[in-house]
């Protein structure tokens, strides 16, 4: 296989994959301690996200994210500590000052817009950026990413709708991990793949295995480039599995068995990659357990900044509530 | 007469209604296998299976609309609407379908629907699952809006409400799921919608409130009552129509009134009570009309000293207690 | 050609076609004399409803119309006196007893529920009867119509998703007349067809000829069935054209060419209708004439029925608010 | 000074400003080659292009989520919303979406975005083409809401609140987009948000309005003038943020209040002035606080006596004002 990226933004890819997952994981860990009040997991969904993020020129076009995309934030330039600010509701925290809920992300340096809780509502934003963008004849693209279940609101629909009709330069990913915390995709849609709605909005749609960071890289390449030189829109459908319960407050076992669960994880996407890049000489052990090493000593650093961050004053709530009342420009 | 948290008084509504009358169906986000976020429906799916029990599509407008639909053929949905921040996507259907359907039909067309939905902060969720979302709702007519402060007015209010022949929006009080326990009459138990509820007699002052603020209004009015100070508590429990009556007769009494609630002040649903007193009940008045209320930010916040900041209490009730009788 | 219906009902059908367009004109007439303040026109969408209409069991079957819908009321038994009532908002409409406006309609006594203005709020409500059908386990059918703009509505995808994912008795017709008031169907939607929106919701969808009532009973006859033998939904779309301005307030000229509406008007319904009943010998030029003869009769008698009628008194505007404010029950 | 109509003043703003700045477009349903429905946009597509007056799909959730879009991306857009009545599916995206985005972010994004929408009855347009639909809106904090109630208000308010940071609503008395005619200053002309104005001082009592029934208002002042009774009246012009000290400075000098809008009374904006007052200038008050709204049914009819039986008018404000200066 010819690989599609330098040997050293494979490796950038792998390891921010890598990092992700210990930082997810530290969270659960973190949140069955009492530490932390809430985690909404990314777990299973690295390689879709990596695959986007690499797609764009990441700081130049604009993102639109949703809350399970912790990689792609990474990717992005987001840190370690942010994420450990933004899990604790402490000072400092990028998104919201601790106002939102944990990974409703917002990270303007990056042109990361902020997003709600309301799924689907930032789909008719990321088309407002693309019609901006058309309108002043500018040559960035802007991503938006929700979960299949998300596609059932009337809030998707519309925005995919005005990026085709007006050849906006958006891509549209659909994250399809099966499940709307308990809702099966068959309950939610009666298409048999979430890339199939491109068809009754006039854009192309494709589905990709999302368990695969270099396939999902190559197909969004692919639809970055397309609305990059005016073509439009896709909808890019990547095929995942969350596998871990929706959020810490779910219990998913009143809704799946257990060996679907096992099943999928012998598909996790962290070791799909670890193949492939072995396979290519790309990766050794040796490299794997340093990086290993070095997302361990991260992640302790991050926790322990996080710990003894200081918490927002009670009255920093207050404000902003209008753009006069902005304190922090 | 057993003791019931109040989101066992919900489920015990719903189940009893489901039994009762086989036109009541649940629609609504992961109310079937996984019964319900909070576990509101937690069993029901089990026993009344999926036709019963319907897992919606993630669309709380269709949620509604579909409702609506089903209730004209003669159905008697309850649709849940995971949280109330929620509902905002649905707000054409309830504000433009459901509350104008009887008037626009000239009454050929009645809409019995329950939209049930948890409401309001304190429980960590930030912007978007905290909201408070009453006072959208209580400006509309055709709509009842129904807020129960505890268990036994709960398991009363949402069975009386599967049986009103109009639309009824039904807010649960979240943080008080597990916390606010009760007794629960036994048997076939209704509290009628539009009667408020005088839930601590007093002579000082009216202390009027709803849902979770009550809960706080009750231990405030406890710490004053140390002091001496004789708080009369109204619960209003249905919001929409407004019991008036009660609200007269009390501030006849007092002569002084403090409305508190957890959504923010401006265009509250505390500004027409207000508005209402400061009109008919006027001449009653020794002292201004108080309105103790979430401050005007969008939301509560989710990081702990400001959502601590935000947030209704006890402490706070009874300082706006004591101020007011030392008017 | 076979004819897929007896000479009767033809005949029938094309009574209630030519009744629906005499007063539809009368109306226009009415308004420019300042009896009336507003129209909102059929003319040319009158084969389409007629063919929806004769598909279904009348009286039986539910329909949740919209505004355009003169000539499918009318073959639901809907009279021209009601009609001038409804126009005129004098007492005894039995839409909305005058309080809404003009061709908003609703008729219980045959299965058609009452819409609003905001549209394509009717398909989630058709959506809901064909649950409850579902339930209970009837053979009842609901058919709902809204115009192709109104299908760029979230309120339109979602209410089709739900009877698409539970294979519910609807069938959702889509009006295409080629404009939203001004706008064009290349503003609203990127596909080629209207109903290519079925291809994204999973349901079939069938684009007729809707000037032709032949074809859209056909269409339709066979989507009905489907529905009824519990097959589930299809979305039929009707191509026809709006002959007339938008409504009274309209005035076309600054969004179309007069030629583009002369063209269109080569291929009116009626006269579609009435070829091909001559050509098979269904109609003759008598017929027709003593058919002419009875709708201006009926509509003359209508008007007068209607101008004679008394308004609501303006107490009755109190109520109903509350199902228990119900005074007409 | 040269006359212009309401509308007329509503288009000019909108023109100077595309003109002024080339970050702001337009975007609606048939506002295009149609010029909008009421011609606001009349003329401007021919001017500007479909590049900056954008004909949007009939979708209202989607013109204002691509606004807000937009706006984040550093773009100025005003989204018309047809009728105020079709404000609804865009709920969702104007409470939950552009009004929480500065705070829920801390700042870092800000919405400036301008929604227009006429409103108001009396027009013969039923329960859908006449709703009054601000009292949902005033109750946002993160929200402006200005209503004009003449020529040369609309244009200077429009002006300022396309230039102005936060996202406004901007609803337009439809039953005076002709009716309503007046002098506007030349040149350059801007009024500030968030400031009340005295249009007709007076000693007996104070009638606080705004939009269309600021115009009936005039004209009741002007008949109970000539009985001898001098009102004071204050036209709110912004309904949210509130501007409470020439409220509060009017009622010290008079002692009675009057409120008068179209919108049905429960829950509607009156009652949060109400509650103000009630509060706030309680020693002053010398009679009960007064509302005169439209009642509590869902909306405006149709039919001519039943949709004047809805409306305010001069003469059941004068009889109003009658009543309570008697007091
Ligand atoms: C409008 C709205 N309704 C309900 C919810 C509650 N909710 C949060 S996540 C979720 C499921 C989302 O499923 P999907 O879109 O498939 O994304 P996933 O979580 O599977 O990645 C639901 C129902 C919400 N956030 N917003
Ligand atoms: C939600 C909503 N927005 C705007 C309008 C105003 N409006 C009335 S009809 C119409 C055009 C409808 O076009 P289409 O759906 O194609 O139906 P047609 O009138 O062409 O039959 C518009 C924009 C409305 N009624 N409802
Ligand atoms: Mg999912
Ligand atoms: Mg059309």
């Amino acid at each position: 296989m010819a690989l599609p990226l330098p040997e050293e933004t494979l490796l950038e890819m792998y390891w921010t994959m890598l990092l992700s997952r210990r930082l997810d994981e530290r969270a659960w860990a973190l949140h069955r301690q009492g530490k932390i009040a809430f985690h909404i997991s990314a777990i299973g969904h690295e390689a879709a996200q990596v695959g986007a993020a690499y797609a764009i020129r990441r700081g130049y076009d604009w993102v639109a994210p949703y809350y399970r995309d912790l990689t792609l934030m990474l990717a992005l330039g987001y840190t370690p500590r942010e994420f450990m600010l933004n899990l604790m509701g402490k000072k400092g925290d990028p998104s919201s000052g601790g106002r939102q809920m944990p990974s409703h992300w917002s990270l303007k340096r990056a042109n990361v817009i902020s997003h709600s809780a309301p799924v689907a509502t930032q789909t008719s934003h990321a088309a407002g950026i693309g019609l901006a963008i058309k309108l002043r004849g500018e040559d960035k693209v802007v991503i938006t990413s929700v979960g299949e279940g998300s596609t059932s609101q009337g809030e998707w629909y519309e925005g995919v709708n005005w990026a085709a009709v007006h050849k906006l330069p958006v891509v549209f990913i659909i994250v399809n991990n099966l499940y709307a915390i308990s809702v099966r995709q068959e309950l939610q849609m009666a298409v048999a793949n979430a890339a199939d709605k491109a068809l009754g909005l006039g854009l192309p749609g494709v589905s990709v295995d999302g368990m695969d960071f270099l396939t999902m890289y190559q197909v969004m390449k692919e639809a970055v480039d397309r609305a990059r030189s005016g073509d439009g829109p896709t909808i890019v459908e990547a095929r995942v599995y969350r596998i871990t319960p929706h959020s810490s407050d779910d219990d998913d076992r009143s809704y799946r068995s257990r060996e679907e669960v096992e099943q999928f994880k012998q598909r996790d996407p962290l070791l799909i990659a670890r193949r492939t890049l072995e396979g290519e000489g790309v990766l050794t052990p040796q490299k794997h357990e340093a990086l290993e090493q070095r997302a361990k000593e991260l992640v302790d650093e991050a926790v322990r900044f996080g710990e003894s961050a200081p918490y927002p004053d009670p009255e920093e709530a207050a404000y902003p509530v209008y753009a006069e009342d902005v304190q922090n420009a | 007469m057993p003791e019931a948290t109040l989101i066992e008084a919900i489920r015990q509504a719903m189940d009893e209604e489901l039994a009762r009358d086989e036109r009541v169906f649940i629609v609504g986000e992961d109310v079937g296998k996984r019964g319900g976020v909070f576990r509101a429906t937690q069993g029901l799916y089990e026993k009344y299976g999926p036709q019963r029990v319907i897992d919606a599509p993630l669309a709380e407008l269709s949620i509604v609309g579909v409702g609506i639909g089903a209730a004209l053929y003669g159905m008697r949905p309850i649709c849940e609407i995971q949280f109330a921040d929620f509902i905002h996507p649905a707000f054409n259907q309830i504000v433009n379908e459901a509350a104008k359907m009887c008037y626009r039909s000239n009454g050929e067309w009645t809409v019995p629907l329950v939209i049930r939905a948890p409401y309001g902060g304190g429980i960590g969720g930030g912007l978007y699952h905290s909201q408070s979302v009453e006072a959208f709702f209580t400006h509309v007519p055709g709509l009842k809006v129904v807020i129960p402060s505890n268990p036994a007015d709960a398991k009363g209010l949402l069975k009386a409400a599967v049986r009103d022949p109009n639309p009824v929006l039904y807010f649960e009080p979240k943080k008080g799921y597990r916390l606010i326990k009760g007794e629960i009459p036994a048997g076939e138990y209704l509290v009628p919608l539009g009667k408020a509820n005088v839930s601590r007699p007093g002579r000082d002052l009216t202390l009027i409130t709803y849902g979770m603020t009550h809960y706080y209004a009750l231990k405030a009015a406890q710490i004053v009552a140390t002091e001496g100070i004789e708080t009369e508590i109204i619960d209003l429990r249905t919001l929409l129509p407004i019991d008036k009556e009660t609200l007269l007769q009390s501030v006849k009494k007092t002569g002084k009134v403090l409305i508190a609630h957890e959504d923010n002040l401006t265009g509250g649903y505390g500004a027409e009570i207000a508005a209402i007193l400061a009109d008919q009940a006027f001449t009653d008045l020794d002292a201004p009309i108080k309105r103790l209320a979430g401050p005007d930010v969008p939301a509560v916040p989710f990081s702990h000293p400001m959502q601590d900041w935000f947030m209704p209490n006890a402490e706070k009730i009874a300082a706006a207690i004591r101020q007011l009788a030392a008017f």
